[in-house]
């Protein structure tokens, strides 16, 4: 199982669960369980099927090239984050 | 998973760690180098660029008649040239834009948003021409209330910029009402509120720190032709061909194949270069008048008009147990988007507390438009802001609870495994390791001694902390047939990235670096290439040609194979040629190898192309600084200053330096004197070099560099990236010299002499 | 920049006829480290340029102890500054000649120039007024001698005509135990323009009494002038740390300072004061060396 | 509209005399780099602020952007081009490159004119008298560190040779 951490804005989504731990073989399993448990977080973060432009994710400390497909393992640990850029 | 580099034997290296002249060297010190504004064409035409006298104002009308009749005007544009692009946020460049605030902010529609802001583009025959045609486009406009301050700009009846404009992540109540706040984050870890119960002493102090601009000498500018079947080609001053591609792309409704950018040598970027202005323009004017285009900002437009960095107003609050624990950090920032949404807010929180390891953590970040202009990424965007805020009030903390501020950083200081405020832990990160470098120094050790009369003299640190970042990166090497190596990359050099990675061949390939020929090719001439920013060059430029060297090896081997009629499995690459492991004493060196390959195969070229996104290596950075406050005049003079980063490898320590170095100096301008001045109506006061005051080499002392190497295990040389992180600590770290000075702490920036002089007389 | 004529007259006379020519819009180029810069914004206007730097007359520069100091209206503030004569009886003008912008400006810009431009914060335009120095100005007529105090009326303005030339700028030979000095405050230490300036001269006699003094503050008001309360409160004192003290006190009385981008009224007046003592004092030091 | 005034002019550009024609608002500046050829000079702010336009007027660094082409004429003007003699770099090109003193580079020609100016005045500078004489000249990437110790040490070799 992977725990899918989740930003605060989006914990009135969650009852205020800081995190939900369910399982799949992507970001975008993982965070269509999410949704399935609390409807409403994936359209916070997803925009035509893919993470909004605003959004990145990041699993296991690595912001992840694949975003939604993204591989996680058993043990995975994914936060949205914003996107970085820099100088 | 990654291990523990310490325990490996370090590798020996040949060229990586030595101090090659670079490349580009000797046509740099002769003149001889072509930057952007010195491209020149047949028929070519100069532009010049209308711009807005008001801060904020609807446009009613543009008359371009009597500019058009002037002899020598071939075309002019205005915003009625652009086609309608997308209004929504679109992964664009570096990170997310908005189509259509990129194309207003290029040639503004219906409003203008800031003094400067471009209204009309005309090209003539010569610059003097094009100038006096631009004086000549009246353009009518409603005088609108400007905003320019983010206090001013979140209060509920401030003048509206985009009245098409929500906040994201706001109260959903207000969901329908027009706002300059374009966005709101929280971030949040452990309990804050169980954190300062658990301190013995708490600090909440608010900040206020200037807008900036990154000052590179070389303005704008970009050279534009576009031949009768539509194809354009621009040549421009940019940190990011591809993107400058793209972005134009978008702009003008183009597809990415009908534009080729060739990026011109760079007269300095820090961020400042990784978006355009002038390009579409210059499109435009050489499709309308069927004539090349120059265009060359003024300094005045410079500083009007392309993207500084965000000023910002900061609230922190911190704890601290009596033996030294740092219990919790709540925070909230707002920054300075400017004219349109897209502050580096968010960073800016992220890196707050990012070197200490603190559970529990709150931050809020506010995106404000003002009618200024539109911000864009300066050197670890919105991270100095933040440092200045946090590493005062931690320098504060210490103080009262009477331990050294060094050591409660080393106590607190953030590891591998330590989580940051928006989640991500920390990978092996170099922190600690920076603090005990600091702690053991010269400088640290060193007394002070006592100035004259009114100066008094005063020691302070700080840290900062930056992410780094990977992104996409193409490299070719083609081994010519005399056994040389010519490198192709799509990385803009700025440093000397050039030869940087013209080590890394030569470290592979087993050459003289000399040997190596590197440069930087068009978006024809190399796979995608993301902009030179985020520190990212020698890190994931660095690794595509790695892997591209990779590639020339196993070539090699096969065309060895190929010779001795074996199994690729029976030779090996090693040290500039190809050995045979079943033949004892048979070697095919590289040059030989590369003068038969016609007969082998053809020619031997690798290539490799990456997203390093994994191989991110953050950085930290921190600076001890003397200074000497003349407490009468409020004036502060640098007396000595060391600057510690660890820097994961340094491939040409010299370069690495000279990053150290000038982000520390651009730090030091930031904290003492730079700053953007607005008169109440928006008119930018000091749009020169001379009231935009950044340091000249009398304000400064040297500046000592201690590079620290805590390898970054994701990268096969150990690199994390060096140009941003430098910029964060020197504000703060010079606010905590003054305070030891002097007792006195300034929460504004820049801490110029009036500011420094108030906070003497209201200290306590 | 819009059309101009250029034009480099060898004489005074015909430099005078060139600014004569009034539908040309003419103005007279010295260093041109304002001017330039000036007609390039539209700050200025001029359809003919009238470089005055080929005129001999203009490119004197002369100092003794005797005659005291003849500064021709084109020579530079560099070679002020490498005058030997010129750095021992006048280190303040020097100090001030040698602040304006970077060594490449110092090769350009004129004191007459600094002084004609005049910017309320022209570093020069102090250090000329506490020397009491005088200018000799060619008009389409005569010559007339006026106070380098008088010449400027108002920021960016002159009692000058446009037919009119300052030849020369002329300053008495030091008395005994007089000596000048001059100190701004700008947040950088170079390439800035003075947030406030202070020029001083002071006169002291064989037991250090203070028998005269001048003291000019720039910056402080629309254009340089003399701070004549504080000086005057100088005579007759030792110029201890008491007499410096209120000197500064009457010297931040009578700025009238501005708020604007390079400073605030409130701080200005408090570093005039300031400064007044440093520059005060610094002069009296020189000027006991000369007895 | 009446054709501008083109005025013709004469002078001595690193070494061999040119002619050129121009108009009387154009800078030298923009002469050299425009109607010369010569690129190597930069503008960076055209108010006499960061020196990056700096070429030697005679025997003395000035601000190329400040100074008219109409006021060059029998005069002699040495560019960054006009520095090495040949392939023989100038001993302060080549301490630039030794130390790594220049990044963007852009600045880089300004500097190695105006130190090339002091150190023909003064070939045995203090640290504070090259701050002092580069204060004009503003470099955005380096911190002016290494450039400092670029002169330094060109003075030094200078000096023994």
């Amino acid at each position: 199982m992977s725990t899918v951490f989740i930003p605060p804005a989006l914990r009135r989504l969650t009852g205020g669960a800081e995190r939900v731990v369910v399982s799949g073989a992507t970001v975008g399993d993982l965070l269509d369980a999410v949704d399935r448990l609390h409807p409403g977080v994936r359209d916070a973060l997803v925009r035509d099927d893919e993470l909004a432009p605003h959004v990145a994710v990041s699993v296991d400390d690595v912001v992840a090239p694949a975003g939604l497909a993204e591989e996680v393992t058993e043990s995975s640990e994914v936060h949205f984050v914003p996107p970085l850029g820099g100088g | 998973m990654s291990t523990n580099p310490m325990e490996e034997a370090p590798r020996e290296y040949r060229v990586i760690g030595t101090r090659p002249i670079r490349h580009d060297g000797i046509d740099k010190v002769t003149g001889r180098a072509v930057y952007g504004a010195d491209v020149s064409l047949p028929g070519l035409l100069h532009g010049s660029v209308v711009r807005s006298p008001h801060a904020h104002a609807r446009i009613l009308s543009i008359d371009t008649s009597r500019a058009a009749a002037l002899p020598g005007v071939k075309a002019i544009v205005t915003s009625a040239d652009l086609p309608e692009v997308r209004d929504r946020e679109e992964a664009l460049g570096e990170g997310s834009t908005n189509p259509r605030h990129l194309s207003h902010n290029i040639l503004a529609h219906d409003k203008v948003l800031y003094h400067g802001h471009a209204v009309a583009a005309v090209a003539a025959t010569s610059p003097h021409v094009a100038a006096e045609a631009a004086g000549l486009i009246q353009v009518e406009y409603e005088v609108l209330p400007p905003v320019l301050d983010v206090r001013a700009a979140m209060a509920d009846d401030a003048p509206i910029l985009h009245a098409d404009l929500r906040t994201a992540g706001g109260d959903p109540k207000k969901a329908g009402t027009p706002s300059n706040v374009a966005m709101i984050t929280e971030f949040e870890i452990g309990d804050v509120e169980a954190g300062f119960a658990a301190a013995d002493e708490i600090i909440e102090r608010t900040f206020d720190t200037a807008m900036v601009h990154q000052g590179y000498i070389e303005p704008h500018n970009a050279v534009a032709k576009v031949d009768p079947d539509g194809q354009a080609t621009v040549w421009c001053s940019t940190q990011g061909a591809f993107d400058v591609r793209h972005l134009c792309a978008e702009v003008l409704g183009l597809p990415l194949s009908k534009l080729r950018v060739y990026p011109a040598e760079i007269g300095g970027g820090f961020g400042g270069k990784t978006t355009i202005y002038l390009e579409p323009l210059a499109i435009l004017l050489a499709r309308a008048s069927g004539h090349p285009v120059k265009l060359v900002m003024s300094r005045s437009d410079v500083l009007r008009a392309t993207g500084p960095t965000s000023g910002s107003h900061i609230r922190v609050k911190m704890g601290v147990t009596r033996d030294g624990t740092l219990t919790a950090v709540d925070a909230s920032l707002a920054y300075e988007a400017g004219a349109y949404p897209g502050s580096p807010v968010r960073m800016g929180a992220m890196c707050m507390a990012s070197p200490f390891a603190i559970e529990n953590q709150r931050m809020v970040a506010y995106d404000v438009c003002v009618n200024r202009p539109k911000t864009a990424a300066y050197r670890a965007p919105g991270a100095t802001n933040a440092a200045f805020a946090c590493e005062t009030i931690v320098d504060e903390l210490a103080r009262k609870i009477g331990m050294d501020p060094l050591e409660l950083r080393r106590k607190n200081a953030a590891h591998e495994g330590t989580p940051m405020v928006h989640g991500p832990k920390h990978r092996r990160i170099g922190c600690a390791e920076l603090l005990e470098a600091a702690q053991r120094s010269d400088h640290a050790s060193a007394p002070l001694g006592n100035a004259d009369g009114p100066r008094k003299r005063g020691r302070g640190f700080a840290t900062g902390y930056w992410f780094n970042a990977g992104l996409q990166s193409s490299a070719t090497i083609s081994i010519n047939p005399d056994g040389t190596a010519s490198l192709v990359t799509g990385s803009p050099d700025i440093g000397g990235t050039r030869t940087s990675c013209a080590m890394m061949a030569a470290e592979e390939l087993g050459l003289p670096v000399e040997l190596v020929r590197p440069s930087v090719a068009d978006t024809d001439s190399i796979g995608l290439t993301d902009v030179t920013g985020g520190s990212r060059v020698t890190l994931a430029t660095g690794l595509a040609v790695h892997d591209a060297a990779q590639d020339v090896k196993r070539q090699l081997c096969e065309r060895a194979a190929r010779t001795w009629k074996c199994a690729i499995e029976e030779v090996r690459f090693d040290d500039g040629g190809v050995d045979s492991l079943v033949q004892d004493g048979e070697r095919l060196s590289l040059a030989e190898l590369a003068k038969g390959a016609g007969r082998t195969g053809g020619p031997i070229v690798g290539r490799a192309t990456v997203n390093a996104q994994r191989n991110v290596g953050s950085a930290f950075g921190g600076m001890m600084v003397d200074v000497e406050v003349d407490t009468e005049t409020g004036r502060v003079d640098v007396t000595r200053c060391t600057v510690f980063q660890d820097v994961g490898k340094a491939i040409h320590p010299a370069y690495v330096e000279g990053q150290m170095q000038g982000g520390a100096v651009q730090g030091i301008g930031w904290a003492l004197n730079e700053e953007y001045v607005y008169d109440d109506e928006g008119h930018l006061e000091n749009d020169g070099f001379l009231d935009y005051r950044m340091p000249v080499a009398l304000d400064l002392p040297m500046i000592e560099p201690v590079i620290i190497e805590v390898a970054n295990p994701a990268h096969p040389y150990g690199v994390r990236g060096v140009g941003e992180v430098s910029i964060v600590a020197p504000p703060a770290a010079i606010a905590n010299a003054i305070a030891d000075a002097t007792g006195a702490r300034v929460e504004s920036l820049p801490m110029s002499p009036p500011r420094v002089l108030a906070a003497l007389h209201t200290r306590p | 920049m819009h059309e101009l004529q250029y034009s480099s007259p060898t004489s005074v006379d015909e430099a005078l006829e060139m600014l004569g020519e009034s539908s040309r819009d003419p103005r007279v180029l010295a260093g041109g480290t304002d001017l330039l810069i000036q007609l390039r914004s539209g700050a200025r206007h001029a359809r003919l340029l009238v470089d005055v730097k080929r005129i001999p007359e203009m490119n004197v520069l002369h100092a003794d102890a005797r005659t005291g100091l003849r500064l021709g209206g084109a020579v530079p503030c560099a070679l002020v500054g490498e005058h030997p004569a010129a750095r021992e009886l006048y280190p303040g003008l020097v100090e001030a000649a040698e602040l304006i912008g970077s060594t490449q400006i110092q090769n350009r810009a004129t004191v007459a120039g600094n002084l004609c431009n005049g910017s309320p914060a022209a570093d020069t335009t102090p250090a000329l007024l506490a020397l009491d120095a005088t200018c000799t100005i060619a008009g389409p007529s005569r010559r007339r001698e006026i106070a380098a105090s008088e010449l400027v009326t108002a920021p960016g303005r002159t009692v000058l005509a446009a037919n009119d030339l300052l030849v020369e700028i002329r300053v008495a030979a030091p008395a005994r135990g007089s000596a000048d000095a001059y100190q701004r405050l700008i947040p950088r230490s170079e390439m800035d323009i003075a947030v406030v300036g202070v020029g001083a001269s002071v006169t002291v006699d064989a037991d250090g009494t203070c028998t005269a003094a001048r003291i000019a503050l720039g910056a402080v008001g629309p254009r340089a002038f003399l701070a004549e309360d504080a000086a005057a409160s100088l005579v007759g004192t030792k110029v201890d740390e008491a007499a410096l003290v209120e000197a500064g006190r009457l010297a931040s009385e009578a700025a009238q300072p501005i708020s604007d981008k390079r400073g605030t009224a409130e701080y200005r007046r408090e570093v005039a004061g300031v400064l007044t003592r440093r520059v005060v004092a610094e002069a009296a030091r020189r000027g006991r060396e000369r007895i | 509209m009446s054709k501008p005034q083109k005025l013709h002019l004469s002078t001595r550009l690193n070494g061999e005399d040119v002619e050129f024609l121009c108009e009387a608002r154009q800078s030298l500046l923009e002469v050299l780099r425009d109607e010369l050829g010569h690129t190597g000079t930069k503008e960076g702010c055209a108010t006499g602020d960061c020196g990056a336009c700096s070429v030697i007027l005679d025997d003395r660094v000035v601000c190329s952007c400040l100074v008219l082409a109409a006021e060059v004429e029998g005069r002699e003007i040495t560019t960054v081009e006009g520095l090495a003699d040949g392939d023989h770099l100038h001993p302060l090109q080549r301490k630039f490159l030794e130390h790594a003193a220049l990044q963007c580079g852009v600045c880089t020609p300004g500097f190695l004119v105006a130190a090339r100016a002091l150190l023909d005045r003064n070939p045995d500078p203090t640290e504070r008298e090259v701050r002092y004489h580069l204060a004009g000249n503003l470099c955005r990437c380096t911190g002016y560190d290494k450039i400092i110790r670029a002169v330094l040490d060109a003075a030094a070799e200078m000096r023994s040779t």
